[in-house]
């Protein structure tokens, strides 16, 4: 499904990305965890686009990733969420979500079409608000809600675009326990039809869902492998015992 | 709240026309009396008023009542006023236009609604040829003929090349074409500089390198002070003469500039001390009156009055009711203007004397001094271009 | 002609210097407190009227130089106490509008207590006359002085921003407005102070322009757009940006004036050379402003900001 | 205070009085009046679209004026050749309304398109300096186009342009003529801004860098946005150019610009009804405060009457959120 090849990328002397290999593999949810500044948001933000690779490749679904303009990616299934909550504020949840229909129904410049008017569009929101738990708020302005909920609203924009693969950066940044419950079995349920690359600090999520996981340490990809072998690596336990960041970042 | 505005002026507007006598004759005037320019206008409008004031709120012993107002330097704004004045009030004549860009929105109005204009300052060139009008006057001058003096003045004076420099727009081109149009000797280098223009060193710098015999600049208002001052701090004043034209050397600026103007020789057809006894009672009258000395632009609107008051006096105070007695009455141009000699053309534009004049100080004060006629009778040069 | 190409230069670099003078405090207000403040040439204006009154009054200018900064000041505090502090958290636009109002307050109330006669302002006798450069070429001294002081308040603002506690707390302020108010620093304070000394930079500008230049309504307008062009090719909020801006819209400016018809002579008539020549020089430095953002959307300097 | 939801019966009002305007001013005997009202209704016009691009999406321009005085240009400068009887490029000067408006129309938004693709590389205040300097290249430009006058402009001296039917240059006609325009052009934003475009334009105003992540390339609707923009302040550009039959320079002058901006913030952004209150109390204040305090007889304000009208506008600012709007209205939901 994605195929990263050699990725690298710097900012000055900082190497945020260094020489990066990874493979998400079709109906996986596949987990990259590593120290805080460890360059997993960096990795994210090649793969949707928002920055772009010194070197190495990137191929989603058999076609050239990098070659694809950042705003067509979610058109090509490919979608993130972001790790700090951006949602459109003084839009309602409801319109939040419809806009990204419109979007992926390639209905940005209908001039003429009164947006209040499509019972389709709304008939579908209504529908993925319902599926993340976000029905009794359609009405509610965005900025109005509270933290917890714009995670999930932000999770509802992700899944309105259909993607074949979802890009996760800590969705569960910020929650509390029951909201990081119901949001965990939410993916969960997701695993039949979404490809999901996962970023998430809370450990306790990353071994319930990951099929896979990848260890990011320092811009470099030190092991991947399934989660019973990513849990008594050796080199993994080194990483995070060194900074103490497992022990910590479960915690919390 | 729109409507109350709306009502709330118009209520006012209608108090204002309500308060004359019913026989008085109307005068529109539309001059420039805020912003940067806005002497120019307050001006004019003394000037005009003082006329009035002297012969008992009466122009040749008819009553007229003059309704003036602020154009803000605005196409737009000219355009409403014009329309209020013409319809509302009425007027029967419209005067006080300053600038080149107020006048082709506001005269054709005016003449369109078979009205008398007359023009006490701008004088643009397609209404001197092409589109001259019978029942369009300009009492001050022909936009042209103000460079045309300054390139006479430059020959007589004996100069063989002179360096011209004025800003990128209509009136600078025409300027420099009107310098041109007159002057004998060659023409070094022709420079445009921009509209609004603070800093003048490069163009001094070129000034000085290509080392004319003389300069003749038109850069009106602040750009000419900025000009002025620069100029004699480069050392170039008594190195390298300037002839002016009167708008460069009004008595505004030769305050502003101060001694760095001393010498400066410079033409207009009206200066304060013009020996005629009409201009000495002006002088005298004005200084009386406002506390000042007039500027040309003052001396422009009283002549305009004066004009007004002559073919009134010879009308009985018909205007619109006899057509064709104002207009011939306005044409025998017979007042004693405070420039001196002073006819119509065929184009209803002046023919008149233009004086040279020199920046002296006097008694701590810079004036101009009148030095002599430089050509009489001058005419424009656009009367042929006139079907009338 | 080289001397002549040199006079230029030099002519550039002085225009340079004094649009830094107005720019270095409009990037300082809009950098750190993060207020358009359209009414800095006001301040101009306002410090060019106080200078030319205070120097006719005591007869010296420098003294009406001196004199003029605490008129200058007082303006810019009751300013910034009545109108920009309510505004510090609204929008860019509210304080466009509320600036403008103050642009025609002021320059209708100068033209109500002074008219609208320009003022009389002349270069004082000790800075009068030129300096002899080479032997055939001279300078005049009070272009020298402008460049002198031009370069003076650049030293002095290099030194408060580099090395003083307070230029911490301003460059801290200017890339991260957050961490500062963190940090407990009396921001409403620094505000005021900031805003007082840009408003100082302003008058200063302009009682110095005054014998250069016409006295009169209005004379900070057209300066105010083309500082504005100033600090956006240099990259708001930074004091190397404004000065670099200036110099390089000074000279575009001037050289652009100076040699542009000659150069166009070369391939046209001389009058169509002349006319082209001319309105392209005067398009030249918003030409420069869009290439730069073109290339450089940010300014040539553009001040790192946090989120 | 008025809430939002009395806006139609507020619209339904503006509408009548509009409507009915040209008999009550002829009525009151003050029918000069009439081309007064037809320059608000052709200025709202031209501060309408410039909202559509600071209110409706975020993007704060500075030189919306340049659009204005391009339409304004393509009138003038084909009533120019029309009257001279020459060519411009190959082509015949024309008054006929039916090809110059549309063309004015098209050639502004040719401009904008041109324009707006460059200036829209930047954002913020560098956008607002990069569009006012594209306003000043089109000002100089137009002040060196010596055989159109210049810096002095051109006059129109056959009038206005022609339709069939219609005389514009009839007050009355021309009057509704431009109100029917400004009437079409007001529903027509109206629905724009409740479109799905509309939404998305809203959504780039919040949150600009979420659009790519959901599939959107803001600059391509800002683009299209601006275009829009610019050919509405382009028609009113030739509308103004038919009302004062005179086309100069200093209709693309920033302060025109500026102008236009205090207008839109005066009369309150993200609103439409705000920009068209705005043009209204702003040039009926221009015209008439020296008026009221003539009558007043504070002869010495009426000259200087800025020095009365800067500070209201600053006390607008203070005490209005969101500008005259917000003194009417209180908005909610």
């Amino acid at each position: 499904m994605l195929d990263i090849q050699n990725l690298s990328k710097s900012f000055g002397a900082l190497t945020a990305t260094d020489n990066v290999s990874l493979t998400v593999k079709q109906g996986t949810i596949h987990a990259l965890i590593g120290p805080n500044g460890a360059g997993k948001t960096t990795l994210i933000s090649q793969i949707s686009g928002y920055l772009t690779p010194d070197s190495g490749t990137i191929t989603f679904d058999g076609q050239d990733l990098l070659a694809l303009p950042a705003h067509k990616r979610p058109h090509a299934g490919l979608v993130r969420s972001f790790q700090i909550t951006s949602v459109i504020p003084e839009f309602t949840v409801r319109d939040n979500v419809a806009l990204v229909l419109q979007s992926l129904n390639n209905q940005v410049f209908r001039i003429f079409a009164k947006a209040s008017a499509d019972r389709e569009e709304r008939a579908k929101a209504e529908a993925i608000l319902e599926r993340t738990g976000l029905a009794t708020e359609a009405d509610t302005r965005a900025q109005n809600l509270a933290h917890g909920q714009k995670r999930q609203l932000e999770i509802a924009m992700a899944l309105a675009a259909d993607p074949k693969l979802l890009l996760l950066d800590e969705p569960m940044a910020g929650m509390g326990v029951d909201e990081s419950r119901s949001l965990t079995d939410l993916l969960d349920s997701l695993r039949d039809t979404t490809t999901m690359l996962l970023v998430e600090h809370d450990m306790d999520v990353v071994f319930s869902l990951a099929d896979e996981i990848s260890v990011l340490v320092y811009g470099k990809i030190i092991a991947t492998d399934a989660p019973e072998a990513i849990r008594t690596n050796r080199d993994v336990q080194e990483a995070y015992l060194g900074t103490h960041e497992l022990h910590d970042e479960g915690a919390a | 709240m729109k409507l109350k505005t709306l009502l709330a002026a118009t209520a006012l507007s209608a108090l204002a026309s309500v308060s004359f006598a019913q026989d008085a004759v109307k005068i529109g005037m539309i001059t420039t009396l805020s912003g940067p320019a806005g002497y120019l206008g307050t001006d004019v409008r003394d000037g005009f008023l003082l006329a009035i004031e002297e012969e008992g709120g009466t122009l040749g012993g008819v009553p007229v009542e003059v309704i003036v107002e602020d154009d803000g330097l605005k196409p737009e704004n000219g355009r409403a006023i014009a329309e209020r004045f013409l319809e509302r009030d009425e007027v029967e004549i419209m005067t006080g236009v300053i600038f080149s860009n107020i006048a082709p929105v506001v005269a054709p109005l005016t003449l369109r609604a078979g009205r008398f204009y007359i023009s006490p300052n701008s004088g643009p060139s397609q209404f001197a040829g092409k589109a001259c009008h019978e029942n369009y006057f300009v009492a001050s001058w022909q936009n042209d003929t103000l460079h045309e003096s300054a390139g006479i003045a430059a020959s007589n004076l004996g100069y063989k090349n002179a360096y011209i420099l004025a800003p990128n727009y209509q009136a600078g081109k025409d300027a420099l074409a009107g310098f041109k149009r007159f002057f004998t000797g060659d023409i070094v280098e022709e420079t445009y500089t921009q509209l609004g223009q603070t800093d003048y060193a490069a163009e001094i710098a070129k000034i000085r390198a290509a080392q004319p015999e003389m300069v003749f600049q038109f850069l009106p208002g602040g750009m000419g002070i900025n000009f002025m001052k620069q100029y004699d701090q480069a050392g170039l004043r008594d190195e390298i003469p300037l002839v002016l034209a009167a708008p460069s050397a009004d008595i505004n600026i030769l305050r502003a500039v101060g001694a760095s103007m001393l010498g400066v020789q410079n033409t207009s057809h009206w200066n304060h001390d013009l020996d005629n006894p009409a201009n000495i009672a002006f002088v005298a009258s004005f200084e009386e009156t406002y506390g000042r000395s007039p500027t040309v632009y003052a001396s422009q609107g009283y002549d305009t009055a004066r004009l007004i008051s002559s073919a009134l006096r010879a009308t009985g105070g018909a205007v619109t009711a006899d057509m064709d007695g104002f207009r011939a009455a306005l044409r025998a141009a017979d007042f004693e203007a405070v420039r001196g000699p002073f006819a119509f053309n065929t184009n209803n534009h002046p023919i008149q004397n233009w004086y040279s004049r020199e920046v002296v100080e006097i008694d701590g004060e810079f004036r101009n001094r009148t030095t002599g006629i430089i050509v009489e009778n001058h005419a424009d040069a656009y009367v042929g271009e006139c079907k009338m | 002609m080289t001397q002549l190409f040199f006079e230029q230069l030099l002519n550039g670099l002085q225009l340079g210097m004094f649009l830094f003078l107005v720019s270095a405090g409009l990037t300082l207000v809009f950098g750190f407190m993060n207020i358009i403040n359209l009414a800095h040439g006001s301040l101009f204006m306002i410090g060019a009227y106080a200078v030319a009154v205070l120097t006719n009054l005591t007869g010296s200018f420098f003294v009406g130089l001196i004199l003029s900064f605490p008129v200058v000041a007082a303006f810019a505090l009751v300013i910034e106490l009545l109108i920009i502090r309510p505004l510090y958290h609204r929008d860019h636009l509210d304080q466009v509008l509320a600036t403008f109002g103050l642009i025609l307050f002021f320059n209708e109330g100068v033209s109500i207590v002074f008219g609208r006669t320009p003022l009389f302002l002349n270069v004082p006798e000790a800075l009068s006359g030129a300096i002899q450069i080479t032997e055939t070429f001279s300078y005049p001294l009070y272009r020298i002085t402008i460049i002198a002081v031009g370069l003076m308040v650049a030293a002095i603002l290099w030194f408060i921003i580099v090395k003083t506690r307070t230029g911490m707390r301003i460059r801290a302020g200017t890339t991260n407005p957050e961490m500062i108010r963190a940090l407990g620093v009396n921001i409403q304070a620094l505000n005021t102070t900031i805003f007082v000394v840009g408003a100082l930079f302003a008058g200063l500008a302009g009682g110095l322009s005054g014998p250069l230049t016409s006295v009169e309504v209005g004379m900070g307008e057209n300066l105010l757009i083309l500082s504005f062009v100033c600090i956006v090719i240099g990259g708001i909020g930074s004091i190397r940006g404004a000065l670099l801006g200036a110099l390089t819209v000074g000279l575009v400016d001037t050289l652009g004036r100076a040699f542009l018809p000659d150069l166009l002579g070369q391939f046209l008539d001389p009058a169509t050379a002349n006319g082209i020549g001319a309105a392209l020089s005067s398009m030249s430095v918003y030409l420069l402003m869009i290439i730069v953002l073109i290339f450089k959307p940010t300014g040539l300097f553009p001040v790192a900001r946090a989120a | 205070m008025l809430s939002d939801k009395h806006l139609p019966a507020f619209y339904g009002l503006g509408a009548l009085i509009l409507v009915v305007l040209p008999w009550i001013l002829t009525a009151a005997d003050s029918s000069y009046l009439i081309s007064t009202a037809t320059r608000l209704v052709i200025f709202a016009i031209g501060a309408v679209s410039l909202d559509l691009l600071i209110g409706y999406t975020g993007l704060v321009s500075f030189g919306h004026a340049a659009f204005f005085g391009v339409g304004a240009y393509v009138v003038g400068i084909l009533a120019f050749h029309n009257f001279e009887e020459t060519t411009f490029l190959g082509f015949d000067g024309t008054l006929t309304g039916l090809v110059v408006l549309p063309l004015a129309i098209l050639i502004s938004a040719v401009f904008a398109l041109i324009i707006g693709a460059l200036a829209l590389r930047t954002k913020s205040v560098y956008f607002i300096m990069i569009t006012l300097s594209f306003g000043q290249m089109l000002f100089f430009l137009f002040v060196s186009l010596e055989a159109y006058g210049g810096d002095d402009g051109m006059m129109m001296f056959e009038g206005r342009n022609v339709l069939p039917i219609l005389d514009l240059n009839d007050r009355i006609t021309f009057y509704y003529f431009c109100l029917a325009i400004f009437t079409a052009f007001f529903v027509f934003c109206h629905r724009l801004v409740r479109s799905k475009f509309g939404r998305v334009l809203a959504a780039i105003r919040q949150n600009e860098d979420r659009m790519t992540s959901i599939g959107i390339r803001p600059y391509t609707a800002k683009l299209l946005i601006f275009v829009i923009a610019g050919a509405g302040a382009g028609l009113a550009g030739a509308l103004m150019a038919n009302h004062t039959e005179f086309v100069s320079p200093g209709l693309t002058h920033w302060t025109k610009s500026g102008d236009l901006m205090i207008v839109v913030i005066l009369g309150g952004i993200g609103t439409l009804i705000g920009p068209v209150m705005g043009a209204f109390v702003f040039l009926l204040l221009e015209e008439f405060l020296p008026i009221i305090f003539h009558e007043l007889g504070m002869d010495l304000l009426k000259e200087h009457w800025r020095v009365v009208f800067g500070p209201i506008l600053i006390l607008i600012v203070l005490f209005a959120k969101t500008g005259l709007y917000g003194l009417i209205f209180r908005r909610e939901g």
